[in-house]
């Protein structure tokens, strides 16, 4: 049985729709993450599962009971804020004891859920501190450990790392994700960082534009991106989307249609070769440490290859382009839809 | 020469337009002598800023105060008598032509120091209909504190009191006339001694409390002075004791049949005056006093006294006024105007000692603690005495 | 290098110093010299003043009616600082609400602050005159007796307190209000979805963190509470028999009416001790205040 | 499930109804005015809904004293004092905010002592001294108590604090003066404190009574308020169709200002940081 | 001739010394990168160079100028800073004219200036817009507007990328780069993100506790960390630092001082295999997309693997862990300093 399922769910404010109709299940124990650009009805379609907002249009089940009208507190869910929102003049265990407070948890219970989620969260020598004493990182650990010691099987979280540096970030990533695991909890994780959706989801829900665009494991969006949205906006740099007839790539495809379709690479499956391939030319390099994004141009179009190691370009290069069959998608250019009927050769 | 005169309103209707017309005429008469008429807010404010203005060197050479005023004023030094200035015969003879009993005020130490000007006494408002309905004649109002009693008997009802009298503001004032109905005064001349605590006034401030306490025909706790004249106006209470300075809007706004009355009378009938006298300031060079000499003789004079009278409703000062033309013709139509001149006959000063402002604290106090019933009637004019004994004592 | 922090020094104070040299004039040396005052006799033409030490002190000891406005201001400013408050806190959180016509109710509110106390207490007069007022009006309707509400000296004061009530809660709601619109909105959800009730939230959360605000609005409440007197001056000049007397009033009183300045000054100076207390609580809770985040 | 949402709602109206009932008392008074404003003097303690209506109390009121000139005065006064309240206020704010100077703390200290000493209570000395400057009667004297206001330094204070210290840097980079900084970054971006403390200083004054009574002596210098004391003072007997009416005309610019720009004043003071 | 020269300058503030004894130079045309962890003094160095900061001891040379007590204007430079510090009332064009208006430049070179300026960073459209109404990559272009419209030769730039998203982040770098080199800007940027100062810098200033830890090229830095901090600072996952002794290296080193050294080895240089190598076990994985960096443990030494697809770890899996002689560091245990001269053998 599913822990949570959307049914045909809706958000109207007046005259913007901002969640479209949308439907999807989350079985439980699963760490799901609601992905896509900012506006897309992310945090609309969460608030609405927790209770904050109201639905305007379709049906909310959460453990198979209908929860479409019920209160924030009656769904027994816990959430994480962007902002944390930790009450700032309550100190950490105070804080991390709010709900238990308010539901008049007996006192003992109280101290013994207390010692073991400040354990997990590892945040045992500072709980006398204010939120303000805190450091980001710690902030963000007693904003979890508000949220599980609720024991509620399901969580909510709204984009919980992005006031945090990249190195924080990574750290507290892998943290959430084991702690997940750890209790086996049912958690939905709004981002829009696809790298963050990528290294965390068992499932992936890509939204854009309130709607749902691709569902699945990290691995079938990036590997078989359902749409060229899809495929752009997953993967670092994203996916080069070349139109073949502006890139001479003719003789590899059908002969018919050829404008109907948009055809789909990865930088790194992108190799640089001096005597095979399509020709193009090299035009500036991004040089990362373990390896470079070069930028290569044919006929105006960018095409972004990472190869490994250190590349300088002072100027312009000529080189070509090769890949492997298996490297490329295919979308149908006016729909955006992937095309796995059509084929197109190696060099 | 320039001269500077404050004067306080302390009356409805629009009494800055009538000063301002009468300095017009003034300085048309006298184009040698530029009059600046100030109005100063209430007597209060009136007296603290000629005094400021005194100190701090500010030219101001006449001003209209509280009667009550001169022995603070002749302590302060801040004003010259009036006998040191006149010099003609002409200026001695009008010096005499006032009523004595709105001189009183004005006289201490054989010397007079004010003038009258802005003069009222108390007078009883009552409502000739109400009496009609009660059963009662509305051409004999009660003359007696005992016709007083039953005639307020009968005329309280439901959503009408027999009698009002005003306790804050000036309660002294008012017990000043129900004192002197007892026959007793509240002080001496000289200002240095009361008599808060004789069994007269005692029985006076009892008297007062008795209205509402125990017979029933007033509100008990204080009447609010501000107020009084529009509870009477709605018929609120059947009689009100009042100043003559509102019988032009009592008139002007009353929808029932009303009479004004003399205060009844006890051992005898009395009120006392009020109001404000011109005073002439200290700090004034002798051309500048004839100046001022000068305005305020054209402001008394007969003619605009009774002019002032008619358009403001306070008394006219002298006996000279009621017999001009327009007064006599003015108290035949409207013969109310007139109770308040044959009062004058029975009147004396109101309260007026040194430490006046203290003084006269103390005795309101002591009045209201008695009517609202925190101390009885000795108690509090017995503290009051005590009190007023210490202030006094070094004046003697 | 030396020298550019002197200079800036140097700036501090010349920015400083107009404002300095209008408190020294119009606050200091006035204060200065009502202290000084306060230890001559009152001085007239007759009599000029004389020191004679705390012999003013020592009367105002003796003084009854001082005891009485003393204890007046104590009950004045019992009533009104906490009711203007939790009135004003009140307000903030409605007119922060979802409420239909919020701009309406805040601008009610707030119109108070707008309007003379001298030109009002007229109209406050009329609501409290017996019988004809409005509040004898309305409760005659149901039968009630008429009552003397500023002629009686237990109900006197408690009219004076409602009207400072009336005054003060709607400015006070401004500041409560900007306080509100800081926080974080995160909280109340994150409180909901804890199941807290609204009650539950604003006592553990929302009261607690305008803390702050509360202790601005209290030294506000304080300082008005031996300020607001204009009222008076129309109402009940005191009485009766000084049950609505406040302290200030008792100064300008003895100042003006009895024209006793050396005595008006001993008061003045006691209203100053207290102020000047106030004052510096405030400036050392004020400054160092809580700062959560 | 429903029931909850039900008790929220029921509470909720209960709620409002009580927030509507206080807003209505809060304007009683002024609605009052209006009533008795309006109507001639027989219904200003009675009410009957076809009363006739009438402009005259407010002629009459406007006979009895110089309104144009009182609403001269005080607009003069309001603005006077505000104008140098912005610059003394804004100059010691600035020093206090962003400049170390030995003594700054007890300098502090005694200019928020003067939040609670106000002038009200200095009368006495303050008339003295203006009489020592020949300044009597006049409506400097009335503002000048008023000019360097602990309440304006202060809020500025706490604004300038908030305000990032990298702009200013980024000024100084830019080459600005001490004064063009103050001018050109802290004055603008502290825009909506200084309309919020305009507001109460605005409506202080035009409201303040006790020390304007005492130090003006002439139709010239009196403001609006001592002018309206003419109907006010109860000594003359209570006659509120005037006195309501010439209140409405004393207000009336100020509470249509308010009407006018409430929002912009409310957003004011929530953006100023008075809390 | 160097743009700027740092001669061992200090700042002091009571008892803590922010920057210790700092001298480096740069040249002119350089884009220079002052990195290092937070709090080490690179924003107290920047602040100094500019003016904003007094400097205690020490000199500072700008263009052969002794400008050490001079103040910000006299400088010449140009800021950007963190918060981008945009005058909130002013519009994008008043915010880019501040500085001319400032100084009295006459209206028609500003009106030339500024097309210019908002051209070359594309804010044509928006230069009526107040900052709050322009999202963050467009704030930073404006901030950027005004840094060079002034001319100046220099420019100072304190971490202006922290408060963007990562996408947005990495346009900007490359946007900000392409701009210095076509104005050819001496530009001294700090930042605490090692991938921004390697994808940027010309030259790199390493900082740590106030003092520069080395100076070089992104490469010298990648490939010959000259000290463990530098090593473990720079590349994302970090060099894995291993102590021989505890993961049984034993043989591939020489046999003396084996407890004196530590082995630095870059994740991606490490190959997983069956056979051949170390052994290790494999415990976690986090996938990016293009690889996954999987985590091996050897006696409670974990070591950071990077691998090309996706790799997932159920449970704990026995492997095997290989490396080239090259991709080996040697550092000193005591001073963290590299040691060129010890040589170890690949397996
Ligand atoms: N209270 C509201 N009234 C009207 N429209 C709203 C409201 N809240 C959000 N929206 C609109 O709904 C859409 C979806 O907003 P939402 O906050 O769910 O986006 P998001 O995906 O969370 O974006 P982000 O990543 O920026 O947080 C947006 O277009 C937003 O403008
Ligand atoms: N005004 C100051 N007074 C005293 N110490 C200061 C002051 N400013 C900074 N410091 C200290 O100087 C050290 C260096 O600070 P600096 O701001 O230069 O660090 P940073 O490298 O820019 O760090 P970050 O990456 O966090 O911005 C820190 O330890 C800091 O606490
Ligand atoms: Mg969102
Ligand atoms: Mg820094």
């Amino acid at each position: 049985m599913s822990a949570i399922e959307l049914q045909s769910i809706s958000k109207i404010w007046g005259a913007t729709t901002a969640v479209d109709n949308v439907s999807f299940s989350i079985d439980q124990g699963t760490f799901a993450v609601l992905l896509g650009p900012s506006g897309c009805g992310k945090s609309t379609s969460l608030r609405m599962i927790s209770g904050l907002e109201e639905i305007s249009q379709g049906k909310l089940i959460i453990d198979g009971k209908d929860m479409t009208t019920a209160s924030p507190a009656e769904r027994h869910l816990s959430m994480v804020f962007q902002n944390y929102a930790l009450f700032p003049h309550l100190n950490v265990e105070e804080n991390i004891l709010f709900g238990l407070k308010v539901r008049k948890t007996p006192r003992h219970l109280q101290n013994e859920r207390l010692s073991k989620v400040a354990q997990q969260v590892g945040l045992e020598q500072l709980l006398d501190r204010k939120p303000a004493q805190l450091s980001g990182g710690q902030r963000q650990r007693v904003a979890l450990a508000r949220a599980i010691i609720a024991e509620n099987p399901i969580c909510l979280m709204d984009e919980p790392l992005s006031n945090l540096d990249a190195k924080l970030r990574h750290i507290m990533r892998v943290e959430i994700r084991a702690l997940q695991q750890r209790l086996g909890m049912t958690v939905i994780y709004v981002t829009h960082d696809q790298a963050e959706a990528m290294s965390m989801a068992d499932k992936v829900i890509l939204m854009c534009n309130g709607k749902v665009e691709q569902e699945g494991t990290p691995e079938e969006l990036y590997n078989k991106p359902a749409t060229t949205f899809a495929a752009a906006f997953i993967g670092t740099p994203p996916m080069n989307l070349i139109d073949p007839i502006a890139c001479n790539l003719g003789k590899t495809m059908p002969q018919n249609g050829q404008d109907e379709f948009l055809i789909g690479i990865r930088p790194e499956d992108i190799t640089l070769s001096d005597t095979k391939g399509l020709k193009a030319e090299l035009v500036s390099a991004d040089y990362l440490g373990a390896d470079t994004v070069v930028t290569a141009r044919i006929n105006d179009q960018e095409i972004l290859v990472r190869t490994p190691g250190k590349v300088t370009i002072a100027e312009p290069v000529s080189t070509r382009l090769q890949w492997h069959e298996e490297a490329v998608h295919i979308f149908d250019k006016s729909t955006g839809k992937r095309n796995d009927k059509v084929k197109v050769q190696s060099f | 020469v320039e001269l500077t005169m404050y004067y306080p309103v302390a009356v409805g209707g629009p009494l800055t337009n009538i000063v301002d017309g009468l300095v017009d005429d003034f300085e048309e008469q006298n184009p040698d002598i530029k009059v600046n008429a100030i109005y100063a807010g209430n007597y209060n404010d009136a007296r603290i800023k000629a005094l400021a203005a005194l100190k701090s060197g500010e030219p101001a050479q006449t001003s209209v105060m509280f009667s009550i005023d001169t022995y603070e004023l002749i302590e302060q030094g801040a004003i010259v008598a009036f006998d040191d200035i006149v010099e003609t015969k002409e200026e001695k003879e009008w010096l005499k032509s006032f009523y004595p009993a709105l001189m009183e005020n004005g006289q201490t130490q054989g010397k007079t120091w004010g003038i009258p000007f802005q003069r009222s006494t108390i007078v009883m408002y009552y409502n000739k209909d109400a009496f009609r309905a009660a059963g009662l004649d509305p051409e004999t109002p009660p003359a007696t504190w005992d016709e007083l009693v039953a005639a307020g008997k009968k005329l309280t009802k439901d959503g009408q009191w027999g009698a009002m009298i005003p306790s804050t503001g000036y309660p002294y004032w008012m017990f000043g006339a129900l004192s002197m109905q007892n026959d007793q005064v509240l002080m001496n001349s000289d200002g240095n001694e009361t008599y808060f605590d004789a069994p007269a006034t005692i029985e006076a401030l009892e008297f007062w409390k008795d209205l509402g306490s125990k017979h029933g025909i007033m509100p008990e706790g204080t009447i609010e002075w501000g107020t009084l004249r529009q509870n009477f106006l709605e018929g609120k209470t059947a009689m009100m004791w009042h100043s003559t300075g509102n019988l032009s809007v009592v008139k002007k706004n009353a929808k029932f049949d009303f009479g004004v009355a003399m205060l009844p009378a006890q051992k005898r009938r009395g009120t006392p005056t009020g109001g404000g006298n011109f005073y002439i300031f200290e700090k004034t060079t002798a051309e500048e006093r004839k100046a001022t000499m000068k305005l305020i003789r054209f402001l008394t004079e007969p003619k605009r006294t009774a002019e002032w009278s008619m358009k403001t409703g306070y008394l006219a000062t002298m006996p000279a006024a009621y017999e001009t033309e327009e007064m006599k013709k003015y108290v035949a139509d409207f013969p109310p105007a007139a109770v308040a001149r044959d009062q004058l006959e029975f009147a004396t000063a109101e309260l007026s000692t040194y430490q006046n402002g203290r003084v006269r604290k103390l005795l309101d106090d002591a009045i209201q603690a008695a009517l609202t019933g925190s101390k009885s009637p000795a108690e509090a004019l017995e503290d009051a005495q005590k009190q007023a004994d210490r202030l006094l004592k070094r004046y003697r | 290098m030396k020298h550019v922090s002197t200079q800036h020094q140097l700036y501090g104070w010349l920015l400083l110093l107009p404002a300095t040299l209008f408190l020294l004039a119009f606050t200091y040396y006035p204060t200065l010299a009502t202290l000084a005052k306060s230890f001559f006799s009152q001085g007239t033409a007759i009599r000029p003043a004389e020191f004679v030490g705390l012999e003013n002190y020592t009367f105002m000891l003796e003084d009854d009616v001082f005891w009485r406005v003393a204890w007046n201001n104590v009950i004045y400013a019992l009533f009104t600082i906490p009711i203007s408050i939790a009135l004003a806190l009140m307000m903030a959180v409605w007119v922060n609400s979802r409420l239909k016509f919020k701009s309406l109710a805040r601008m009610s509110f707030f119109l108070p602050t707008m309007l003379p106390m001298i030109a009002v207490a007229n109209i406050w007069l009329f609501f409290y005159t017996p019988e004809i007022g409005l509040i004898d009006q309305v409760t005659s309707i149901f039968g009630a007796e008429s009552q003397n509400w500023l002629g009686d000296p237990d109900t006197v004061l408690g009219c004076i307190i409602v009207i400072t009530i009336w005054k003060e809660a709607g400015f006070f709601m401004i500041f409560y209000l900007a306080a509100l619109q800081t926080l974080s909105p995160e909280l109340e959800e994150a409180a909901r979805l804890e199941g807290a009730s609204r009650w539950y939230y604003f006592r553990r959360v929302m009261f607690p963190l305008l803390m702050p605000t509360t202790l601005f609005v209290l030294i506000n409440a304080i300082i008005n509470s031996f300020k607001l007197v204009d009222h008076l001056f129309i109402l009940t000049k005191g009485g009766p028999d000084n049950a609505s007397s406040l302290l200030l009033y008792y100064i300008y009183e003895v100042a003006f009416s009895f024209l006793d300045q050396a005595y008006a000054s001993t008061l003045t100076v006691i209203l100053l001790a207290i102020l000047a207390i106030i004052a510096i609580g405030q400036f050392v809770f004020l400054d160092k205040k809580v700062h959560y985040q | 499930m429903i029931s909850i949402i039900k008790r929220q709602k029921i509470s909720f109206s209960i709620e409002s109804s009580a927030a509507y009932f206080l807003a209505f008392l809060w304007v009683l008074p002024l609605i009052y005015a209006l009533w008795a404003a309006f109507h001639p003097a027989e219904y200003a303690t009675r009410f009957e809904l076809f009363a006739p209506l009438t402009l005259s109390n407010f002629a009459t009121a406007w006979e009895q004293a110089p309104f144009a000139r009182y609403f001269l005065n005080t607009f003069l006064l309001v603005t006077s004092i505000l104008l140098v309240q912005f610059v003394l206020c804004t100059l010691a704010a600035y020093s206090f905010a962003r400049f170390e100077f030995p003594g700054k703390s007890i300098a502090f200290g005694l200019v928020l002592i003067q939040l609670m000493i106000m002038p009200e209570v200095l009368i006495v000395e303050n008339y003295t001294t203006m009489s020592n400057l020949g300044l009597v009667d006049s409506i400097l004297a009335i503002g000048l108590p008023y000019m360097a206001s602990a309440f304006g330094i202060f809020l500025l204070r706490q604004t300038f604090k908030t305000i990032p210290h990298e702009l200013e840097d980024a000024a100084k980079i830019e080459g600005c003066s001490l004064w063009q900084i103050l001018w050109k970054v802290y004055v603008p971006l502290a825009r909506p404190t200084y309309v919020a403390f305009g507001l109460v200083s605005i409506s202080y004054h035009w409201n303040n009574f006790l020390w304007p009574l005492v130090i003006t002596n002439s139709v010239t210098t009196r403001p609006l308020t001592v002018g309206l004391a003419i109907f006010g003072a109860p000594e003359s007997g209570v006659d509120w169709s005037i006195i309501t009416a010439g209140t409405l005309l004393a207000v009336a610019p100020l509470l249509v200002a308010f009407l006018l720009f409430q929002r912009q004043f409310v957003q004011s003071f929530m953006h100023a940081g008075i809390k």
